[in-house]
């Protein structure tokens, strides 16, 4: 492979990566920042943990908690739990469809790069004067009250870093619509695929409400608006409606793409297609449709009234619909299938009676007459930690595993899969379930202590050292990673042996171009058909031919980098500081200088030839 | 995916009739903009004069405003032409997403 | 194979036994209601956990057959089925009736929490309390009858009690566990909703309940509790009395009390009240009212109600609420003040 | 057909706007922003009814004291028929007619400062004469948001616009340009797709009360 596997130097990988537009190593990016905000994220959550493990614990003051639990949640959801869906949504969805790359390599890029500079900017502020702390839902009152740079890092950060996920989001829908391979009709795509498409969808129509909802904050707090403020006519409520109207898809946007990885390992690993395709694709769009009418049950104790609460809660309780066909055709999917306990396949497994779980504790939230007692408590900590761990981070975990060696060319170690699994699993439900329980008991959330006598105090200790057996799950397979990346055991087009749609079909790690000639597509699991077939790879559609390719650059980097610097000159503007007004006014030149730049630089990209990829064959068939 | 070729095999046939497609679209388009004018022109005047009350006024210039927005939509963005599904669906969606949030916005954030 | 499934749902009916005892303190948790409001929201918790536990069930019984029956034992290639209508038609159908047999007492409750139209009848003898939050401590006036109290809402049982609530700076939210349901204390407009006190539990949870403030407000959030103090309608009716008649603050009866109601005149009565009837605006009140201190069960709503905690606290209010608005406010106190004002303020009393 | 190839009247294709992948990809990419343009503009559109007339004191001005009709109505005249001048620029691109395009999206530009120099002096006024200001209640803040993000979306299509006709006033259509012009135009009608309904909802339901 003569382009691709050539060894170069630090500075020249690190600058290949700084400037690259293809999706696979934009994904790797993806994977690497949202691992490591994943860790950032786990570690506040151990802060959380122990400053909560005994009655009127001083390990943390009051003031500190509440940021640490505000970076917990903004961490994980925006930080660590997207960004790593968007890692194997880059890596994976363009060979499922059998794509050369996706519709807009260079936005791709950017995407990246925004959501990277958003991220560095909201944790920069633990070192610079302190970090949000008026919780990840930053509601109004709470949040323009608050005091400090504190909430204008998360506004600004969100911003940028939300602004990045959107245009992330159209560039896999135009990808998914215009860029399927011969063949690859709608109801051929893998479920993954599918996923990806509608969790974008979702990101197209659920940010930009977040957008005007930070907007409306930016200026209230930095620029003198009045919408929050109430003597002055404004009204809290805007924001809480404006924040969920995103936070509900926002969930779904986040385990839909879980489902997805779940809806590719089930199939594989039972050796047997996927049971009910079509219900599960129906499912898929109705949970994202449904997804927009139920943001008020957040809102429940709110005071909206009799009427809207009886009306969210009922269509909340609706999703329970398709998720439970989604969970039937899992199992069904299963049944009389030949299952074979891989490190991916565990994850999937335990991921249906823990998500389970977890959804159904949602049903009973949906209970409006009922939430008054749930909400804000200990109860919607623990369901939402089921969900999410136990749904997003399990299907995060799983398609490590499972697209690992499509990523890198090398396995992860099976034993060592396992164990990162069954110490994460003990350890999770022993933190979270205990929870419910806490709730009930009328232990409120996000308090940084609680006084003796109330009964909470072993409950919360069992709580914590359950969080101590995740961490030390996350360090066995950061440990896994390194060995296994240190011996570098290179692995063939189909390491898992079972693979079935078009990602296994081409080497591991794919050539920079993807398919040498794009495949024809003859069904569901293209790929397992062929190998029925008796064939050992995928039917070309078209003759060898030239294969058109993007130039890298560096402008995406540069773009981001423009509006970080800008945040910073609009947040210390209010401070008065004479170069405030000059750092966003460099910032944004930055920025438009670099847009402006793309617009007038025509970019053709470059052609690869015929004769170049007939001897990659060549190369690639001895090596 | 390269295209296929629109044009049919004799170029100069093809050019005229693309010419009369195009002058014959350019019409509708003179058309649904004297109207979208004559539509507006209602709508301040329904505000204009007074007299009519605002039950009768506020629905009546909202839905001029509509068919002059369908006006702009399918004729001068085109989205009659085929080849506009996929548009079609996801404004659509947008625009379910945001009446939604208009609505809650005017009867459940009180007063 | 049975045995298994059979051993396996052992610890599910352990966790729904546990579910539905009850465990946790009777002033507390919400698993051992304590008024009306509460019993119906433990039923629909209790008919909401019977559906899930149902779902989980099934869920389970099938996912551990297909854990024990179809493992790889060979390298057959398994039937690639498509689906199947019939099953799909059932586990589309079966959760729907399911959502629906939740859905309909949920609405129903829904209705009924939210009816507080005997507060806007002019007529109604209703007992209103106007509950104000404040950046961690909680004021409670009742109108028309022309007192105020912080920090210890006292109510009779067994009759509906309404609430007026609404915030002074921002988001709260107002929770008595035991007794029922939160409703957020909103900056914006004034919510208003009922509880009711069960005479029994009431007197089982020794009279007093505890509230919490279960919305995110700053550093001292987890300390904004509050108590309630829940009696009879007789005693509920002779505290009122009592309280009107401190018409002017009550006279300290020792020397050291006497002198510290004579610092307390100087450094603390620009912001404490120690009269009832509370004349000036909501929004000038900005500390606890103290008319009845030396009747509460705590200081500052967490501390034990000793004259040495009183003494701590006004020494440091900041070490035992961060963030709270007190600390600064007044100069600096020797031990011997301390003592005094300790004295004078447990001396407060009105029963 | 590639991007760089040279044409001619007659070999000009019937839709240049998706006559490449990258064609195909840009417009569809673009209307999808459009429809979370939408959710975005709709979204103000909520905020500004909520808080509409929402000010702290008396003596500060309501919509229906601000508002004038034969300002908005010039306006809404420019802005609307800048939207045709656009649709003869993208006729004249599909005819290949490369200097009457220019010709006619020079005019667009024209008439989109007008509009833009009335809103400038509208806002201008209101702070003057009336004291509505941005920070001056909640009804400044949305209203000058809500009209304000309209405003910029006008300014950021001008630059775009401009840019546009300065980069390529030597070089004539291409496949890879073309596109660019007619995104360019999508934007221009949706701009004024949702100044039909800030006419609309702001100034005349405005002024109605
Ligand atoms: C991945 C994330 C995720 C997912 C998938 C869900 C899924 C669901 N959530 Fe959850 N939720 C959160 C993340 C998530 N949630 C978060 C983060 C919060 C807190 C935010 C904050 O305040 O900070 C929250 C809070 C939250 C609340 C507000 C609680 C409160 O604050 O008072 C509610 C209320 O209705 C709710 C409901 C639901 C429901 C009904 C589902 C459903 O989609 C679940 C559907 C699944 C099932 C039901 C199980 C499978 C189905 C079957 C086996 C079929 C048979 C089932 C039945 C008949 C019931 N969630
Ligand atoms: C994707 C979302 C996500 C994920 C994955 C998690 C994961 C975890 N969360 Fe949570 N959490 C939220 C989203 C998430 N959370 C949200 C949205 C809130 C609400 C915030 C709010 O109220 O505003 C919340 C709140 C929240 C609370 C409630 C706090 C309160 O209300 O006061 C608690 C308490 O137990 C908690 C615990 C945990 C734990 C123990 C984990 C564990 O699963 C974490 C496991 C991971 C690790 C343990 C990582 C291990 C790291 C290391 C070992 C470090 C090694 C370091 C180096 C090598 C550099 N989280
Ligand atoms: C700035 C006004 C202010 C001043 C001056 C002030 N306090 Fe306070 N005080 C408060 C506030 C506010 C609280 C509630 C604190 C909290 O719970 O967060 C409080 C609480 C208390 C409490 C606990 C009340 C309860 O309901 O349990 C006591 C006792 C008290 N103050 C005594 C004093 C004394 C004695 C002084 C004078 C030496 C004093 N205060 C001066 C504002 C003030
Ligand atoms: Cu008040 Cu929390
Ligand atoms: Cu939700």
């Amino acid at each position: 492979m003569s382009t691709y596997a050539q060894k170069k130097g630090f500075g020249a990988t690190l600058w290949d990566f700084l400037t690259t537009v293809d999706h696979k190593k934009i994904a790797i990016l993806y994977l690497i920042a949202g691992g490591f905000f994943f860790l950032v994220g786990g570690l506040e959550a151990i802060f959380i943990r122990i400053q909560l493990a005994v009655p009127n614990n001083d390990f943390v003051s009051a003031g500190l908690y509440n940021e640490i639990l505000t970076m917990h949640g903004t961490t994980m959801i925006f930080l660590a739990a997207m960004p790593l869906i968007f890692a194997f949504m880059n890596a994976v969805m363009p060979l499922q469809i059998g794509a050369r790359d996706v519709a807009f390599p260079f936005v791709n890029a950017l995407g990246f790069w925004l959501f990277f500079f958003g991220g560095i900017f909201l944790n920069l502020s633990w070192f610079l004067g302190g970090a949000p702390d008026a919780g990840w839902t930053s509601y109004a009152s709470l949040a323009v009250a608050s005091k400090g740079h504190g909430v204008d890092f998360y506004i600004l950060g969100l911003q940028i870093s939300g602004f990045g996920t959107l245009i992330g989001g159209i560039n896999f829908l135009v990808t998914i619509i215009n860029m399927r391979a011969p063949g690859m009709t709608y109801m051929r795509m893998p479920l993954f695929s599918w996923t990806t498409f509608v969790t974008s969808a979702l990101i197209l129509f659920a940010f930009p409400p977040l957008t005007v909802g930070l907007v409306l904050m930016m200026f209230d707090r930095l620029f003198g608006a009045k919408f929050f403020e109430v003597s002055m006519g404004g009204n809290t409520i805007i924001w809480e409606h404006l924040f969920w109207i995103f936070g509900h898809p926002e969930v779904y946007i986040l385990i839909l793409p879980a489902f997805g990885i779940f809806s590719e390992i089930f199939p594989m690993f039972s050796r047997k297609r996927l049971f009910g395709y079509s219900s599960m694709v129906f499912a898929t769009v109705l949970i994202g449709f449904l997804g927009f009418m139920v943001w008020a049950h957040h809102m429940f104790t709110d005071g909206l009234g009799p009427v809207a609460n009886a009306i969210f809660a009922v269509a909340t309780m609706a999703i329970g619909v398709p998720t439970g066909i989604k969970i039937f055709n899992w199992l069904f999917t299963m049944w009389g299938g030949s299952v074979k306990f891989t490190t991916p396949m565990h994850y999937a497994v335990a991921f249906i009676p823990s998500f389970v779980a977890g959804g159904v504790t949602g049903v009973m939230l949906a209970s409006a007459a009922a939430d008054y007692q749930y909400h804000d408590t200990y109860f919607v900590v623990a369901h939402f930690h089921y969900v999410i761990v136990g749904g997003v981070v399990f299907g995060i975990l799983a398609g490590t595993h499972l697209y690992w060696p499509k990523m890198f060319g090398t396995m992860l170690n099976e034993t060592m899969g396992k164990i990162t699994f069954w110490l994460f699993l003990i350890g999770f439900h022993l933190t979270f379930f205990i929870q419910h329980f806490l709730g009930l008991w009328g232990m409120p959330r996000r308090v940084f202590t609680y006084l003796p006598g109330q009964g909470f105090e072993t409950a919360n200790m069992i709580s914590s050292v359950g969080a101590f057996f995740m961490a030390v799950a996350v360090i066995v397979l950061l440990l896994n990673i390194i060995i296994t990346s240190v011996k570098n055991v290179r692995v063939g087009n189909d390491p898992w042996g079972d693979g079935r749609t078009l990602e296994w079909s081409i080497p591991s790690p794919p050539p920079f171009y993807n398919f040498k000639q794009l495949p024809l597509v003859r069904g569901l699991d293209a790929y397992w058909l062929e190998k029925m077939d008796g064939k050992k790879g995928m039917t070309p559609a078209e003759p060898l031919g030239d294969i058109h390719m993007p130039n890298s650059s560096f402008l995406p980097f540069m773009m981001a980098l423009g509006l970080f610097i800008a945040a910073f000159g609009a947040m210390y503007h209010v401070n008065d500081k004479a170069w405030a007004l000059p750092l966003l006014i460099f910032g944004l030149l930055v920025t438009f200088g670099s847009m402006f730049m793309r617009s007038v630089k025509d970019d053709h990209g470059f052609h690869i030839h015929k004769e170049d990829l007939m001897e990659d064959t060549e190369k690639g068939a001895k090596a | 995916m390269t295209n296929q070729e629109i044009n049919s095999g004799n170029p100069r046939v093809d050019i005229e009739y693309r010419r009369k497609k195009s002058a014959e679209e350019m019409r509708y388009q003179i058309v649904s903009f004297s109207l979208m004018i004559f539509l507006t022109l209602i709508a301040f005047a329904a505000v204009g004069i007074k007299g009519f009350t605002a039950w009768f006024t506020v629905p009546f210039i909202i839905l001029l405003a509509v068919v002059q927005v369908i006006f702009q939509l399918y004729y001068f963005m085109h989205m009659s032409h085929k080849g506009h599904e996929a548009p079609s669906l996801f404004l659509y969606s947008g625009l379910l997403v945001g009446l939604i949030t208009i609505l809650a916005f005017s009867t459940i954030i009180w007063w | 194979m049975k045995r298994l499934s059979n051993w396996r749902l052992v610890p599910f009916f352990a966790i729904l036994a546990l579910f539905l005892s009850g465990c946790g303190k009777p002033y507390l948790s919400t698993l051992q209601p304590a008024g009306e409001v509460a019993d119906m929201q433990y039923g629909l918790m209790k008919l909401s956990t019977l559906i899930m536990v149902g779902v989980i069930l099934v869920v389970t019984i099938i996912f551990i057959l297909v854990l024990v029956r179809f493992r790889r034992k060979d390298d057959k290639i398994p039937n690639q089925v498509e689906g199947s209508h019939k099953l799909e038609i059932i586990w589309t159908v079966i959760p729907i009736l399911l959502l629906l047999i939740l859905a309909v007492p949920t609405v129903a409750d829904t209705f009924k929490l939210a009816d507080v139209s005997q507060m806007d009848n002019k007529n109604s003898k209703a007992l209103v309390v106007n509950v104000r939050a404040h950046l961690y401590w909680w004021d409670f006036e009742y109108p028309g009858k022309g007192i105020v109290t912080s920090n210890e809402l006292v109510v009779p049982t067994n009759q509906k009690v309404y609430f007026n609530l609404k915030s002074m700076d921002v988001k709260h939210a107002f929770w008595i566990p035991a007794v029922g349901g939160k409703l957020d204390v909103d900056t914006d407009n004034i919510n208003k909703f009922w509880l009711e006190f069960d005479n029994t539990k009431a007197n089982e949870a020794g009279n007093l309940f505890y509230g919490k403030c279960a919305e995110l407000c700053g550093p001292s959030h987890a300390l904004m509790d509050f108590k309630v103090k829940a009696i009879s309608k007789d005693k509920f009716d002779s505290w009122v009395t009592a309280m009107k008649n401190v018409k002017a603050p009550q006279k300290a009866d020792s020397a050291s009390a006497q002198q510290g109601q004579e610092i307390f005149n100087k450094s603390c009565i620009g912001c404490h009240a120690v009269t009832p009837a509370n004349k000036m605006p909501d929004t000038a009140r900005v500390a606890p009212n103290l008319t009845n201190f030396g009747d509460r069960s705590r200081v500052a709503g967490i501390l034990p109600h000793t004259k040495e905690e009183v003494k701590n606290w006004i020494r440091n209010p900041e070490t035992y609420k961060p963030g709270n608005k007190m600390a600064g406010k007044y100069p600096q106190m020797s031990e011997d003040q301390l003592n005094a004002l300790a004295d004078y303020l447990m001396g407060l009393k009105v029963q | 057909m590639h991007a760089e190839e040279k044409f001619t009247y007659e070999t000009w294709p019937a839709e240049p706007e998706k006559s490449t992948l990258e064609a195909k990809n840009k417009f569809l990419g673009f209307w999808l922003f459009l429809g979370g343009e939408t959710v975005l503009f709709a979204s103000l559109f909520a905020t500004y009814l909520a808080l509409k007339d929402k000010v702290p004191n008396s003596s500060q001005h309501l919509a229906k004291d601000l508002f004038e009709l034969p300002l908005t109505f010039v306006a809404t005249m420019l802005l609307l028929t800048s939207s045709l001048t656009s649709v003869f620029a993208m006729y004249h691109m599909k005819n290949f007619a490369f200097k009457k395009m220019m010709l006619w999206l020079g005019i667009t530009v024209l008439l989109g400062a007008g509009f833009l120099g009335l809103e400038v002096f509208e806002f201008h006024k209101y702070v003057t004469e009336f004291h509505h200001t941005f920070t001056s209640s909640a009804f400044g803040s949305a209203f000058y948001t809500l009209v304000g993000f309209h405003g910029g979306h006008v300014a950021f299509g001008l630059l775009w616009c401009l840019t546009l006709m300065i980069r390529n006033s030597k070089r004539g259509l291409n496949l890879y340009n073309a596109p660019k012009f007619y995104v360019f135009s999508l934007y221009w009608h949706f701009i004024d797709v949702v100044w039909v309904f800030i006419f609309t909802v702001v100034y005349l339901m405005g002024m109605v009360g």
